[in-house]
């Protein structure tokens, strides 16, 4: 195994845990056109849930995954449903309001699971070709993220993703059409929150689960959201697994410490080059 | 006679696809122009190519005979290139006496001008707000007002610069008969009085017909035909 | 426009509530002392502890906080402080420096505490240091590691004598850290921690002590907070092979980088500098596949004032202290009752000699300050030397130092 | 505005304030008082880019930390009087004001917020990750810990700085009403409420972008000085996100674009939530739940929302009256 090499392939594994985020973060911020700041919260639920249910003996990652999808959904539709939505057109007290609501449940978490660090079991990495060891995390990230993101690029294309496509593009051709745009909106904000939680019970045994643990990754899953240009799939896919890739090289090869700052100083030159995101979006109509 | 606007070879493109090519177009002082064509024929994108919203990929756009391509839309709006836009951004918490204000200190003429200026500005914002009909909505901020209000304002907008050059998107749609009639008469009295030539877009052929000498038919990014009057 | 108005019908209400919020949390703020949450007895006496109680420090600050109560109560039960009760009174200095320095300015002016113990952080303690020698309080620093506070001791005695530090200073822990790795015959190591000061100034003052020991540096790597790139330091901390790596980030990332070092290198022993690796816990979920130490003042075991701690915190808290930022805090309040005891008073000006001059027993040993008012930790005779464990499926077992 | 704002209930509130210290209350909650009317400051400075200019800006504590570590730096290190240091420090944090500016003018919406934010943890990293200087005692300076900033006396009175402070807060949201009331204010509140027709309407808008990032950041750097005096050193946290936050947030419960309102805002809930010695858990969710009852129901702000709803009580006929009234005039309006 070169360690090169190894670098690179956990800083695709990396990148695949920033895009498990943004795609809950892209799905809102396309649909109900709202930076959702209480992401990360919804992602250190997954991991607490994860854990309740390995203490518990129930160290299935799938099983928590759905139960906490499950939560999450109903915590995600209740938010939508009595803050998001009446507050919508005020696009400036939402991010405020939803880092309000993270901040609320750092505090609960606390409260209900102690501030002290836990941690779930990890399990062995498989050992690929060459020598290379594949962590499960890694992969699952990767994999989930993929299947996420192909999912959703399927869903938008079909017919039962019109509603999502036509919201995205025009609300009030989508109201014209008799869609309950309201409904649509909630339940969307809704199924991305169980994202993000689905995201947090898979992720959960690569670190320690701590009640801030959301923080860190909300800032980066959300540079990826915004830069990508909110509403290509591909596009966040890509610049997850590429940002993960050069935070991975920048630590190896120059130093560690540096890896955040070459990652945001990447994103101030890429929005400073093409001041409209990295997908140029097609001719505007006045 | 010399044109005051005069495009060259103008050619855009968004990705793969050449929205507009080749165009070449000329206005003369006080002309009354029309530009119609099919939706999605490039009516927008010449325009904002023209009032320097967007520079195009190839060809030259001169005014009063200096090259202005790659002039943004506000140092064009200075020269006396003013427009309208289809759809109305009007500032919602600014008062429509204020938004007038906005575009009156935008003209270096009127801040140079020092202290005299101020009631230079005053009156020049009463004149704008009784040609278009809008002295008892002075006060009241932009959000609250209604189409027909919105409209108007964007015309006293686009007349704060004492352009020699209206350009006005769609401008006449969707709006009530008599909202209609007063800001057409509006538009011939600046084109009878002070000269001012304009390019006017629309789908309305009868609406082109009565208002311009000359009528620019546009499909699929070229000129096809030009009508006059 | 109708949606941006769409909630006004409520807006008196609204008013009306937030009107007498307002007025009421007006009055509870003017009102003299605040509001009473804890009426003190006449005759009590009262000790500030300051420690971040919400955040991402709020682990530290809150195994803190509950050493700090359990030792109250135990000077409690031993009879107080001359027949007069001990209490404590809590501020949360939420990791920030303003706030710390507000709290401590709470704590004396309001709550009318007679020393303070605290606060956790480096900085917040450097802000708190002010406070206390602007109004010539007594002040224990249980943790906070940097040279910056006895050096100021040192230089202006006469403004900061009310200041001490029980904690190990970088040069102690350097030294003990040192002992440690060469009775494991550690002739190479690793050091990877967060990239902040408090952990550059570790590295740095442990290369040059465990130079004297022949050790040398093979690797070493900080992290930022914000994206802690823990895999490529633990492929090439594994690549760079040395003989142990030493954690210097006492918090949750401990947990998070062992993780990513045992995938790689699961024979590779792991030194922790004390924190949240002490956790039975969490070490439950750890491999072991390869020795992980933990440093720590004190562990079940090496003393029976030192077992008997950690048996009535497990009995309390429902589970064992990590042995440092719960034992520490747990120390300095024991020393500042019992200097209390010995100087018969809780004026600064007598239990300032007091504190220079006695020795105090303690879980961790008996705590003695030298000039600029650092205990004495190290390797040699006549100091406090602290506790390395390793993690075993069954808890932790003492390595060091031999007995 | 509503009519009754514009009256003496400012005046009154800064004479109360005066008059607070003398009920001698503790030196705790003057402490408190004068934290909040630094932060009050500089949420007013958020407001005059996030609001005023709606260049909506994550990295505002990066003029705040800048300023308040050359004021650190200048005394300690370069031994500079304090006065010159903090002119220098206001410089510093205009100029670092009108960098960013001119980097994120071609930017818009979310973009800004991104690129500001991007900037400021980038400082924010290099003041936590470098322990840039050996210092006179031996050991290392910079880094978490910060640096001390030299100040010719020791231990102020709590009410000197307490008035200190407010006047400062008095003078800074004065001069920064006046500039928001000012002709440049206008165009910056037009560019904020519709940039296209802003330069539709001829405005140089990338100009006046920079100008409001390079005056709002000199008010957050005279801030961040203050800061800096008030705790006695500039550590890495005055150039965190979460202070950028903290203003915007103020700026949000008050209302965007009033400069009032996030004063205001930033006292009420800075004094409430940390005056109030509430128990740590008792007091992050009250914040918490504040904050979200409060955007819930004045979604522009308390100020912002207030004033909408007077415009519409007040212009109830504003729309669509135009017909009946403007019969006719359009005729004399042509001559």
């Amino acid at each position: 195994m070169s360690p090169l090499s190894q670098v690179l392939l956990d800083g695709i594994f990396a990148g695949g845990t920033y895009a498990l985020m943004a795609a809950g973060m892209a799905l809102i911020l396309g649909v109900v056109k709202v930076i959702n700041l209480s992401h990360g919260a919804f992602f250190t639920l997954g991991a607490y849930v994860a854990y309740a249910l390995a203490e518990r003996g129930i160290a299935h990652p799938g099983a928590a995954a759905l139960l906490s999808a499950a939560i999450a959904f109903a915590f995600g539709v209740f938010l939508g449903k009595s803050f998001v939505n009446p507050i919508r057109s005020h696009p400036f007290a939402l991010p405020v309001g939803t880092l309000a609501c993270a901040l609320l449940f750092e505090q609960a978490a606390q409260m209900v699971w102690g501030p002290h660090p836990l941690s779930i079991e990890t399990g062995a990495p498989w050992v690929g070709p060459g020598g290379l060891l594949i962590r499960r995390w890694g992969a699952i990230a990767f994999l989930s993220s993929a299947a996420l993101l192909a999912g959703l690029k399927g869903l938008l294309a079909t017919r039962p993703g019109l509603p999502l496509r036509l919201i995205a593009e025009d609300e009030e051709i989508a109201g014209s059409l008799g869609m309950d745009v309201e409904a649509i909106r909630y339940l969307t904000f809704g199924g991305a929150c169980a994202m993000a939680a689905a995201a947090g019970a898979l992720l959960s045994p690569s670190g320690a689960v701590t009640p801030t643990m959301g923080r860190a990754p909300l800032i980066l899953s959300l540079v990826v959201v915004i830069v990508a240009g909110m509403d290509s799939i591909g596009a966040i896919f890509l610049l997850s697994i590429g940002l993960g890739i050069l935070g991975n090289a920048c630590a190896y090869l120059l130093s560690p410490q540096w890896s955040y700052v070459a990652l945001l100083a990447a994103v101030s030159l890429l929005l400073a080059a093409r001041p409209a995101g990295i997908v140029v979006l097609a001719g505007r109509s006045d | 006679m010399t044109a005051l606007l005069s495009a060259e070879g103008i050619t855009k493109s968004f990705g793969a696809t050449r929205v507009i090519e080749g165009i070449a177009l000329s206005i003369a002082p006080g002309e009354p122009v029309g530009l119609f064509g099919p939706n999605g024929s490039g009516k927008t994108t010449l325009v904002n190519i023209l009032s320097g919203l967007l520079f195009p990929d190839a060809g030259t756009v001169r005014f009063e005979g200096k090259e202005i391509t790659r002039l943004p839309i506000d140092a064009r709006y200075r020269l006396g290139v003013a427009r309208t836009f289809q759809i109305p951004h009007p500032y919602p918490a600014l008062s429509v006496h204020e938004a007038l204000r906005v575009a009156l200190a935008a003209d270096p003429g009127n801040r140079s001008a020092g202290e005299g200026a101020r009631g230079d500005e005053e009156g020049a914002i009463e004149d704008l707000l009784s040609r278009t009909g809008l002295f008892n909505q002075r006060l009241v901020p932009c959000a609250l007002l209604s189409q027909g209000c919105l409209r108007r304002l964007e015309f006293a907008r686009a007349f704060a610069c004492r352009p020699k050059l209206l350009i006005l998107d769609e401008v006449f749609s969707a709006l009530s008969a008599l909202d209609e009639k007063e800001l057409l008469d509006l538009l011939l009295a600046a084109n009878r009085d002070d000269g001012t030539a304009f390019l006017l877009v629309s789908h309305n052929p009868p609406l082109l017909k009565s208002l311009c000498r000359r009528i620019l038919v546009l499909e699929e990014g070229r000129i096809v035909r030009e009508r006059r009057v | 426009m109708t949606a941006r108005f769409g909630s006004l019908h409520r807006l008196p209400l609204v008013l009306l509530i937030g009107t007498a919020a307002v007025f009421l949390s007006t009055i509870l703020c003017v009102s003299p002392g605040g509001p009473a949450l804890a009426a003190s007895l006449p005759g009590t006496l009262k000790i500030g502890v300051l420690a971040p109680l919400s955040g991402p420090y709020a682990a530290g600050g809150t195994s803190f906080v509950q050493a700090a109560t359990l030792a109250v109560e135990q000077a409690n039960a031993e009879g107080g402080v001359s027949g007069r009760r001990v209490e404590i009174a809590v501020g949360d200095s939420q990791g920030r420096v303003d706030v710390a320095k507000a709290e401590a300015l709470r704590l004396v002016s309001r709550e009318k505490v007679s020393a303070l113990v605290g606060a956790y952080l480096s900085e917040e303690t450097i802000g708190v240091m002010e406070v206390a020698a602007a109004h010539r309080t007594v002040l224990i620093v249980p943790v906070a590691a940097t040279a910056e506070i006895t050096d100021k001791v040192r230089r202006d005695h006469a403004r900061y004598r009310y200041v001490f530090r029980v904690g190990y200073s970088l040069p102690q822990w350097a030294e003990m850290i040192s002992a440690f790795l060469s009775d494991r015959k550690v002739r190479r190591y690793g050091f990877v921690g967060a990239g902040i000061r408090w952990n550059h100034e570790l590295a740095g003052t442990l290369e040059r002590m465990a130079a004297a020991h022949g050790i040398t540096p093979a690797y070493s790597a900080f992290y930022s907070a914000g994206n802690p790139a823990f895999d490529p330091i633990a492929v090439a901390a594994a690549a760079a092979s040395p003989d142990i790596v030493i954690l210097g980030d006492p918090g949750r990332n401990s947990v998070s980088f062992l993780k990513r070092l045992r995938e790689v290198a699961p024979a590779l022993p792991v030194l922790s500098v004390g924190g949240a690796l002490g956790d039975a816990r969490l070490a439950a979920s750890i491999p072991l596949s390869a020795p992980v130490y933990v440093q720590a003042a004190a562990w079940r075991g090496v003393s029976p004032d030192a077992t008997a701690y950690v048996e009535r915190y497990e009995q309390r808290y429902g589970a064992p202290p990590v042995g440092y930022s719960d034992t520490l805090p747990y120390d300095a309040v024991t020393v500042l009752v019992a200097a209390w005891r010995t100087a018969g008073s809780v004026d600064s000006a007598v239990v300032v000699p007091v504190l220079e001059f006695d020795a105090f027993p303690g879980v961790a040993g008996t705590y003695r300050f030298d000039a600029a008012h650092q205990a004495r930790w190290g390797a040699g005779p006549g100091t406090l030397h602290g506790t390395f464990v390793r993690w075993e499926r069954d808890g932790a077992r003492i390595v060091f130092p031999p007995r | 505005m509503l009519p009754s704002f514009r009256g003496g209930w400012p005046a009154a509130g800064i004479g109360l304030l005066l008059l607070f210290p003398l009920s001698s209350p503790d030196a705790f909650f003057l402490d408190v008082f004068t934290t909040g009317f630094l932060l009050a400051a500089f949420a007013a400075s958020w407001d005059v880019v996030g609001g005023i200019a709606g260049q909506v800006t994550l990295g505002h504590a990066l003029p705040f930390g800048a300023a308040a570590y050359a004021c650190a730096l200048l005394t300690s290190l370069a031994g500079w009087p304090l006065p010159l240091a903090v002119a220098a420090a206001i410089l510093l944090a205009a100029a670092v004001g009108a960098g960013v500016g001119t980097l994120s003018a071609p930017l818009s919406g979310p973009f800004v917020a991104l690129l500001t934010l991007a900037l400021g943890e980038i400082a924010h990293e290099a003041a936590a990750g470098n322990t840039f200087f050996s210092g006179p005692g031996g050991y290392a300076w910079g880094g978490e810990g910060g640096i001390p900033v030299a100040l010719p006396w020791q231990d102020a009175p709590p009410f000197a700085s307490y008035y200190v402070a407010l006047c400062f807060l008095c003078l800074a949201s004065f001069a920064m009403l006046r500039f928001s009331r000012s002709g440049a204010g206008l165009i910056l509140r037009a560019v904020a409420g519709s940039p296209i027709t802003a330069q539709a309407s001829g405005v140089p808008i990338a100009r006046f972008k920079r100008l409001a990032f390079t005056v709002g950041s000199a008010f957050a750097g005279a801030t961040g000085a203050g800061f800096a005096i008030h705790v006695g050193r500039a550590t890495a946290t005055d150039l965190s996100l979460e202070l950028s936050f903290q203003a915007a947030t103020f700026a949000a419960v008050g209302g965007r674009g009033t400069i009032v309102g996030p004063v205001v805002a930033a006292l009420v809930l800075h004094v409430l939530f940390q005056g109030l010695s509430l128990p740590p858990a008792a007091r992050v969710l009250l914040y918490a739940l504040t904050l979200m009852v409060t955007l819930r129901f004045f979604p522009g702000g308390v100020v912002g929302t207030v004033r909408e709803a007077a415009w519409r009580v007040r212009w109830k006929n504003g729309t669509g009256s135009f017909r009946r009234r403007g019969r006719g005039r359009p005729g004399e309006g042509g001559s």
